[in-house]
């Protein structure tokens, strides 16, 4: 079709491979496809067709590791074995899992709204496996190379509240709708500290495109913005609803919120955004602020993005083992008295130190990475005073509950939190 | 070359103490933080060093006017700012940032433990970086921009207490009688920029009057306006009954802005415009006016009992002083005093402070004997009283002698009147300061702060406010230091800085050379220098015209010593040995005393006779009888047939949102199908 | 896809949202209506910015740079147009709430104080 | 007809589909009863008209369209539909349908014979082959920057010249509509912000419980 979209390498090894005639593929070197000439539009359609076939079975296959992984190294938190008897250290349980929900009844409640709740999960997943189009897994290895990248995937991914806001209104439950209620809430809270946290990244690389963004690391973001990777980790943890975010599917409180309802393979397939979601959001924190699929020579740039992307997922279920989890007013004023506030310093330093170094404008190159290092120096110097002040300020006024005491109704609830990680 | 950066950041750092005292210091340490007051002082401390730096370097290399920026450029309206640094800036810097460092410092002690200790100090801080960017606005628009500013920080400072009734009385009356004054100093800007826009920039103004370019009745009316800014900044008659109440104000807001920088604002003014003044036909006013204020100010001194009253109708009676030695041409024996006199008045004000520190009264009646119980602060205000008397070799002698001279060389009609309210004032002022000395720190004490209050309560009257606790002791060194410092320059700068003849490395009339011979922007150099090229049409008066070298007058000294002494010494009469009854004295004269003592009626005047009576009875009523008569009445029975209309209108409105929606709609096609028939 | 075929497109669905503020009752209804009329107008905006010239590349000769992006203020005016929508929808919505607590009822017909 | 200017048949051919699913989802928005699907439908609406704008060459309205309409209007308004407990039975539609569908027919039918009766001028008929590159072909970015440069042809530009040439404006906007809105549209687009945040203060306004009503806190 266009140039742009040729500069991706996998979509172009695909594309001049059925149709190898048409001008561009010449131009990079493609001698001749099977298709022929007028055929374009077909070898589009045929390339785009395996593309997402591959990309989905990618993402779907590492959803699968990501949930067997994760059981796996759970266990190991709390000193217990896992899942080990499916296949080598239990590796194909998350398969035997899959298998067994696909089998299931399909159920759809008589009140419900059936219509919605058909279409639910369809919106849930197919925006997460749209951001796995544009995220370069290594040199060249894309789908689309869009110069709106990050954009694109803050767009895309926002969608994901109207889904949630579907299935649990659609339940006619009343549990599920106070649950995508909240997660509702939460999800349009967090958007704004998370795209306003990429807006510091943005400052320094000057585009929008990942593969932009990946090259413009010379120093790794992560060091270069500490506060806006801390608010972007922190609002993609809220976002994809991991823990300490995760009351909107709280097992022990709402019986898994809005996802009550459902059964069979549309629980599997929601089931699935939220873990392809996890995966999609270590990646773009991999891109975004681990430069990608940047590296030393030897080792090739797929295995270092992937490497990235396991130690973010570590993170994650660390996190996951460690913490408990917040209220949801806790969660709120986190995302609007804490987080927005640290995206707004990190913005105005960021600002103040993009405007103070150089004449980029007038040559329109990337910061060098000297530059950068005196951008991370000021930028930790920053860090640390405005996270303890921050914090401060947040952790100074406790949650006031005039109406009811919670803790004498269930006083259990505690407990069972204690244990919620077990019951993995 | 004092570069423009540096002159900048003499106003940035009190702007930046303002601005951190007033968020982050009041939000994050609280109210009564000390971290407030030090870095105010560290603020005006760096403003002072550069000021000093900006004197040395006016001194060496002569006046530097700064480029100008645009501020305001559109089609029709070209305003720039800048910074205009010379002599007269450079000096007015060094003392406004001196004497706000010695304020700054005291109050530390001063306020202690006032409540709104930050909000105190971040209110200085903009003072005083406002008043530093007055003195050094080389725009007229930019200059008046400070000035209001001047005017605001000093409408916050006076009302400082304001959960005091009159304290919140006091400021408003101070921000309305001053804005009454800038009303014509707003009339002169506008009617400057209908003559030329060019002329808002100061140089550029000098310039025009230099080559004669300004009518001389253009001059008059742009000199009137302006004057009458000063007359309300200075407190000058008739606008001069809102600097007594401005008392209500913390002493050392009244120290700083009351006396020695803020009130001067006006005499400034008079003295940044002075070619403009000389161009123009109202010298001769301003003489006069600053006579009748020296004298008439003077006169309700004597009777006041509230220490810092005295002070303040003392303050309004030196500012007469310089307003009329300007009048009379004398630029460089005006300054000189301002210079001279923002000392000691400074120190006698912040010495009042220390005494109500002891004693929790203002009023002299209630102390008596302190001079026992505070040593320095007692000679530190005898020094500040016999400066401000005038009293060889005292510095207020010098200036205040240099005035007479001047006014004696004039041998005009108004040079005579003014050597003769020179004096008298001078007479006026040794008498009341030193029965203020007398009263406050001679005979015995007289109980202080609680008696008063007991009084107040016997005769069934409310209690006094601002009253304060009384213990007996010298203030702590924090105050008393910058007393120190004061009364030392009261003695010695009169003399160093403008001597008779050459000092050592201080040349013969260092002072009044400084700011008028070297000043060549504003004084064409006289016979003695080099009479620049083009000189002899120049409109500009020439340097020895402007003061710079009186000859000391031996008879005109000593007779104007021979009043203070005499004033002293009738003080002393009645007050210590009793020779002459203080009472008896006052039943004799007991008109005369109880005019004096009603301040000569003015607020009354005001208040009463020309708000009350002219306003409110006469132009409001006929106002409001026109109102309802006839404004009221067309409107009501315009309102009667509009709504006799709307009533049969009313049922259009059926309060449906979408009725009138698709209304809408349908206008939208009509018009449409009716442009795209008959348009084009 | 021609000028006027979008333009056409913007004016169906201007139309429908038309429809939709004229005959909705429930104003969360007529909210999504007016967001309706709303992206018509931008389809329009964009529309004319992709297919009309600036007035600088009207008229033939010299095309500076400045020229160009002033073909792209279509676009701006879109983004604009979207914000103000946002805070539009944003600040409805409190008022429905209001208005529901006030009267426990979001039916635009039951709103009628206006009247007389 | 310039070459630079022609629409490609599959462009054409996706616009009439991406036209044809938002008029469809824009009709379910104003017909169906339950609002909450309504919302959804609404949705799917602004996601058509998203693939609209970058079927326009205009990614960065596009995406913008995605972000603000699908990923904050629409949960918004889903949000306050849940919240409020009385459209859940559904909207009627009131008693002035037909004259509304009267009206609306109205103002297409003037919205149409205004459209096809105007002579509009087209970029089509541009002839200068500046105008034909800045519009259509490629252009070095730091000209753009500036203000000044004189729009080259694409063959025109020496590897020397500049090391980022980007397609042009047509092809892509978001830098240029970015470098727009801080630039010649600063004044309005801080406006916009201004007016934001006096949406935001108002709708807080508006929220806040007034003395003696319940707090809205406790949901619905």
């Amino acid at each position: 079709m266009s140039e742009t979209i040729l500069d991706s390498s996998l979509f172009r090894n695909v594309y001049c491979y059925v149709a190898g005639g048409s001008e561009g593929c010449v131009s990079h070197g493609y001698s001749e496809g099977f298709l022929p000439a007028g055929y374009e539009w077909l070898a589009f359609a045929i390339t785009a067709a395996v593309l997402a076939i591959l990309f989905i079975q990618g993402a779907l296959g590492g959803v699968l590791a990501l949930i067997w992984g994760e059981r796996r190294i759970l266990a190991r938190f709390q000193n217990r074995v896992g899942p080990n008897r499916w296949g080598p250290f239990g590796s194909l349980t998350s398969v035997a899992d899959a298998i067994k929900t696909m089998f299931k009844e399909d159920i759809v409640p008589d009140q419900a709204d059936r219509f919605l709740f058909n279409l639910a999960p369809v919106i849930m997943v197919v925006p997460v496996l749209m951001v796995f189009a544009v995220i370069p897994i290594g040199v060249g290895t894309l789908v689309a190379d869009l110069n709106i990248g990050l954009l694109f995937v803050i767009a895309i991914t926002s969608a994901s509240g109207l889904a949630i806001a579907m299935a649990a209104w659609s339940s006619a439950n009343r549990i599920a709708i106070f649950s995508g209620l909240r997660a509702v809430a939460l999800l349009v809270s967090y958007e704004i500290p998370m795209a306003l946290s990429l807006l510091g990244v943005l400052m320094i690389t000057g585009t929008l495109s990942m593969t932009g963004t990946i090259e413009a690391q010379d120093v790794p973001f992560i060091i270069v913005q500490p506060l806006g990777f801390l608010v972007f980790f922190l609002a993609a943890l809220a976002e994809m609803s991991r823990t300490p975010f995760d009351l909107t599917e709280a097992e022990s409180e709402l019986a898994a919120g809005h996802l009550n309802d459902y059964s069979s393979m549309k629980f599997g397939v929601l089931f699935l955004a939220e873990w392809a979601a996890t995966v999609a959001g270590a990646m773009i924190i991999a891109t975004v602020f681990l430069s990608g699929w940047r590296g030393f020579s030897p080792i090739p740039s797929h295995i270092w993005f992937v490497g990235k992307v396991v130690a973010v997922i570590f993170l994650i279920i660390w996190i996951r083992a460690t913490w408990p989890r917040l209220r949801i007013d806790q969660v709120l004023s986190l995302a609007w008295k804490g987080l927005f506030e640290l995206t707004m310093i990190n913005l105005i330093v960021t600002a103040i130190l993009t405007a103070a170094m150089a004449d980029r404008e007038a040559d329109g190159s990337l910061f060098s990475a000297g530059e950068l290092w005196i951008m991370a120096a000021v930028n930790w110097a920053v860090f640390f005073p405005s996270v303890y002040l921050i914090g401060k300020l947040l952790a100074s006024k406790p949650y006031e509950d005039d109406s009811s005491e919670p803790q004498e109704l269930y006083p259990v609830a505690t407990e069972e939190k204690a244990f919620e990680g077990a019951a993995d | 070359m004092f570069s423009e950066p540096l002159a900048w950041l003499i106003i940035a750092l009190p702007v930046a103490a303002f601005v951190l005292n007033g968020t982050a210091v009041r939000a994050f340490l609280g109210p009564q933080s000390l971290v407030a007051g030090w870095i105010t002082i560290a603020a005006v401390a760096g403003s002072f060093v550069l000021s000093i730096f900006a004197l040395e370097s006016v001194a060496s290399d002569g006046a530097t006017i700064h480029q100008q920026h645009d501020w305001i450029d559109v089609v029709g309206l070209h305003l720039t700012f800048g910074i205009l640094l010379d002599q007269l800036t450079a000096i007015m810097f060094v003392v406004v940032s001196g004497v706000s460092l010695l304020v700054q410092i005291y109050s530390q002690q001063y306020m202690h433990g006032d409540r709104s200790y930050t909000r105190y100090y971040s209110f200085m801080a903009l003072f005083t970086a406002a008043m530093l960017g007055l003195v050094s606005s080389r725009n007229v628009i930019q200059l008046f921009v400070y000035w209001e500013l001047v005017g605001i920080s000093s409408y916050l400072l006076i009302g400082f207490w304001m959960e005091r009734p009159s304290a919140a009385a006091a400021a408003k009356k101070a921000f309305l009688m001053t804005r009454f004054g800038d009303f014509g100093f707003l009339l002169a800007i506008l009617y400057i920029f209908s003559v030329n826009p060019e002329y808002l920039d100061i140089p550029a103004l000098y310039e025009a009057v230099g080559a004669g370019a300004i009518a001389a009745s253009v001059a008059t009316w742009i000199a009137l306006g302006l004057f009458m800014g000063a007359i309300g900044k200075s407190a000058q008659f008739p606008l001069h009954s809102w600097l007594p109440d401005a008392m209500e104000g913390p002493t050392s807001v009244s120290a700083l802005i009351h006396s020695a920088t803020m009130v001067t604002a006006g005499v400034f003014l008079v003295a940044r415009f002075f070619p403009l003044f000389e161009a123009s036909n109202v010298m001769d006013l301003v003489a006069l006016i600053g006579a009748f204020t020296a004298v008439f100010a003077a006169s309700m001194g004597l009777v006041a009992n509230d220490i810092k009253r005295v002070l303040a109708y003392s303050t309004i009676s030196q500012l007469g002083y310089m307003v009329m030695a300007l009048g009379i041409g004398a630029y460089a024996p005006a300054l000189f005093h301002l210079f001279t006199h923002a000392f000691f008045k400074a120190g006698l004000f912040l010495g009042a402070g220390s005494v109500h520190h002891a004693s929790g009264t203002f009023n002299m009646r209630f102390m008596g004997g302190l001079r026992k119980d505070m040593k320095w602060t007692y000679w530190t205000m005898v020094i500040g009283s016999l400066s401000l008397a005038g009293l060889f070799p005292l510095s207020g002698f010098w200036s205040k002698d240099e005035i007479l001279a001047t006014a004696f060389e004039r041998e005009s009609g108004v040079g005579w009147v003014v050597l003769i309210a020179g004096l008298v004032a001078a007479f006026m002022t040794a008498f009341y300061m030193f029965r203020a000395i007398y009263m406050t720190f001679h005979g015995e004490y007289r109980g202080g702060a609680e008696v008063e209050a007991e009084m107040a309560r016997n005769a069934n009257l409310p209690e006094p406010v601002g009253l304060g606790h009384t213990h007996r002791h010298e203030s702590p060194w924090m105050m008393v230091a910058p007393l120190i410092v004061l009364a030392t320059l009261a003695v010695v700068a009169g003399f160093l800085v403008n001597p008779l003849f050459d000092v050592g490395p201080i040349n013969k009339h260092a002072f009044a050379t400084f700011v008028t011979e070297r000043n060549e922007s504003v004084f064409s150099v006289d016979q003695h220098g080099d009479v620049p090229a083009g000189a002899e049409e120049s409109h500009l008066p020439d340097a020895v015209h402007a003061g710079a070298e009186p000859e000391f007058n031996i008879p005109v000294a000593a007779v104007s010593s021979v009043m203070a002494a005499g004033g002293i010494l009738l003080a002393y009469a009645m007050y210590i040995t009793g020779a002459v009854s203080p009472v008896a004295m006052g039943r004799r004269l007991s008109a005369i005393y109880s005019v004096l003592l009603g301040k000569y009626y003015f607020d009354e005047l005001y208040e009463d006779r020309i708000v009350v009576r002219g306003f409110y009875n006469r132009l409001a009523r006929s106002l409001a009888w026109f109102d309802t008569a006839w404004i009221d009445n067309v409107n009501v029975q315009l309102a009667k047939l509009t709504a006799n209309v709307g009533r049969g209108l009313a049922n259009v409105q059926n309060g449906q949102a979408q009725a009138y929606a698709a209304v809408m709609a349908i206008g939208f096609v009509v018009v449409l199908f009716a442009f795209l028939v008959w348009g084009s | 896809m021609t000028l006027e075929n979008v333009l056409l497109v913007s004016g169906i669905i201007f139309a429908i949202g038309l429809y939709g503020v004229l005959s909705r009752r429930s104003t969360i209804a007529l909210l999504m209506s007016l967001e309706l009329l709303f992206n018509a107008v931008v389809i329009a905006a964009v529309a004319f910015s992709r297919f009309t010239p600036s007035a600088g590349l009207a008229d033939a000769g010299a095309v500076t740079a400045n020229e160009v992006r002033a073909a792209l203020t279509g676009h701006v005016f879109a983004v604009l147009v979207i914000s103000v929508a946002a805070a539009e929808s944003a600040l409805a919505l409190a008022l429905i709430f209001a208005l529901y607590r006030a009267k426990e009822t979001v039916e635009i017909t039951d709103v009628s104080e206006m009247k007389r | 007809m310039n070459e630079a200017f022609e629409v490609p048949t599959v462009v054409s051919f996706a616009f009439w589909v991406a036209s044809a699913i938002t008029i469809a989802a824009a009709i379910m928005v104003v017909t169906v009863r339950d609002v909450f699907k309504a919302a959804v439908f609404l949705a799917g609406s602004f996601i058509g008209v998203s693939a609209i704008f970058f079927l326009l060459n205009a990614e960065f309205v596009g995406v913008v369209q995605i972000l603000v309409y699908v990923g904050a209007v629409s949960i918004l308004i889903a949000f306050s539909v849940m919240m409020i407990s009385d459209v859940s039975h559904g909207s009627q539609p009131s008693r002035a349908r037909y004259a509304s569908v009267t009206v609306s027919a109205l103002v297409l039918a003037a919205i149409a014979v205004t459209v096809y009766n105007t002579e509009w001028t087209l970029n089509s008929g541009l002839t200068d082959p500046d105008a034909i590159a800045g519009l259509s072909g490629t252009f070095i970015e730091d000209e753009i920057a500036s203000g000044e440069g004189r729009v080259r042809d694409a063959s025109g530009i020496q590897a020397s010249d500049s090391q980022v040439v980007q397609t042009g404006v047509l092809g892509d906007s978001t830098g240029t509509v970015g470098a727009l809105l801080v630039r010649e549209f600063v004044l309005p687009f801080e406006t916009v912000g201004l007016v934001i945040v006096a949406a935001l203060i108002g709708g807080l306004a508006l929220m806040r419980p007034r003395e003696g009503e319940p707090d809205p806190r406790g949901g619905g």
